[in-house]
């Protein structure tokens, strides 16, 4: 069923999604690389951007790891710190 | 236990080695390698007039303590602070502090660099680059 | 004209990575990097109670200059600052601070290492250790 | 013909030679390695230091160097700085 998921932006993410923390509609149970997807679908500008990555739980997660209602999901743009 | 061997922090105010160092020197020490980023006036021919920087702060956290505990396990060092800074940042600020303190010095070299170049790759803070026109995230397009 | 870009210091005073750091930072530089020696409490099983540091000031200055020098023109870095303390120094005070600056990072770690690896090869400069029943001058004997 | 050279000496050379500014016998001109022989002979510790270098003018100097009158000349037993 379609699950109101939020979704922790920054950096460039920020600025496409429009917000640093933005309800996204998904089926859910979903998976790191469904929601990469379904954002890349939605937000088309993402495209361009040269890497991205999800974070479940405050760990980098992989292509088929699960993503379950209540989890913390952050999208990670190239990082650029230091 | 090992945790209490590094001291990881992001600040929203300035940064001091002085800091850095009240941490990580020990008398059995006799090396300490330190690693100041400053923030540069260009880049490439773009003159910089500030940067700010980003942090996902909980994860940023876990991700240089992974930095710290992993070194402290591959090189003889003693004791290890990273330091980042959040906000706006002026030219020749500093946004991170890297201090190891180690037996000898090979080891606080290495794990130094390591620490400076595994933060750059792994840890979840963004730049953005502010310019007399305009403002990017660095390294966000290809 | 390379000289502006070099400090070179043998003091008798607290060595201070502050004050190293005021003459290397520049607004077109992104890193520094410093190594810091400080006194340690043991020598193999020994332990150590001071030392002493004796400098052959005059040629102890210019071998340090040339090291400085060489490293401008062999690095991709702006400024250096050698500064090395004489005469006692009490467990975890500072015999020694370098610090380089650079656009970039691993130039100033290249620069920072083979720095403090050469002082230590050619610069006349000696230290005594200090133990609870005796002292020895280091390296002195095979 | 023999002359006083004021000799410049320090950590474990000036315990050995009993001062940081010794005057030493030899024949004038020399070269560096006829001083440290000279050294050497004069005091046997010399022997037991792990390795023994002239500075003259404060500059290394090396075996042929010749050393004249009015040079600043100094041992430079193994350096520990740093």
């Amino acid at each position: 069923m379609t699950t109101k998921l939020k979704i922790l932006a920054f950096g460039i993410a920020r600025d496409i999604m429009g917000g640093s923390s933005v309800q996204f509609n998904i089926e859910m149970p979903t998976t790191t690389s469904k929601l990469k997807k379904a954002l890349i679908d939605q937000f088309p500008e993402f495209i361009d951007v040269r890497s991205l990555a999800v974070a479940v739980n405050n760990e980098y997660s992989s292509g088929s790891d699960v993503i379950l209602d209540g989890d913390e999901v952050a999208i990670i743009p190239p990082v650029s710190g230091g | 236990m090992d945790k209490r061997r590094i001291d990881i922090q992001i600040l929203d105010t300035s940064l001091s080695v002085e800091r850095c160092r009240e941490f990580i020197t020990r008398s059995d020490c006799g090396a300490e390698a330190i690693f100041v980023g400053t923030v540069r006036d260009h880049t490439k021919d773009r003159r910089v007039t500030k940067l700010e920087f980003e942090a996902y702060t909980t994860m940023a956290i876990l991700e240089m303590e992974k930095i710290a505990l992993r070194l402290l396990d591959h090189h003889n060092i003693h004791k290890i602070a990273i330091h980042h800074r959040i906000g706006i940042l002026r030219i020749s600020e500093i946004p991170v502090i890297i201090a190891v303190s180690a037996p000898h010095r090979k080891a606080a070299f290495a794990a130094c660099e390591e620490a400076i170049d595994t933060l750059k790759e792994t840890v979840p803070i963004w730049k953005k680059e502010f310019f007399e026109d305009g403002s990017t995230w660095v390294a966000a397009h290809p």
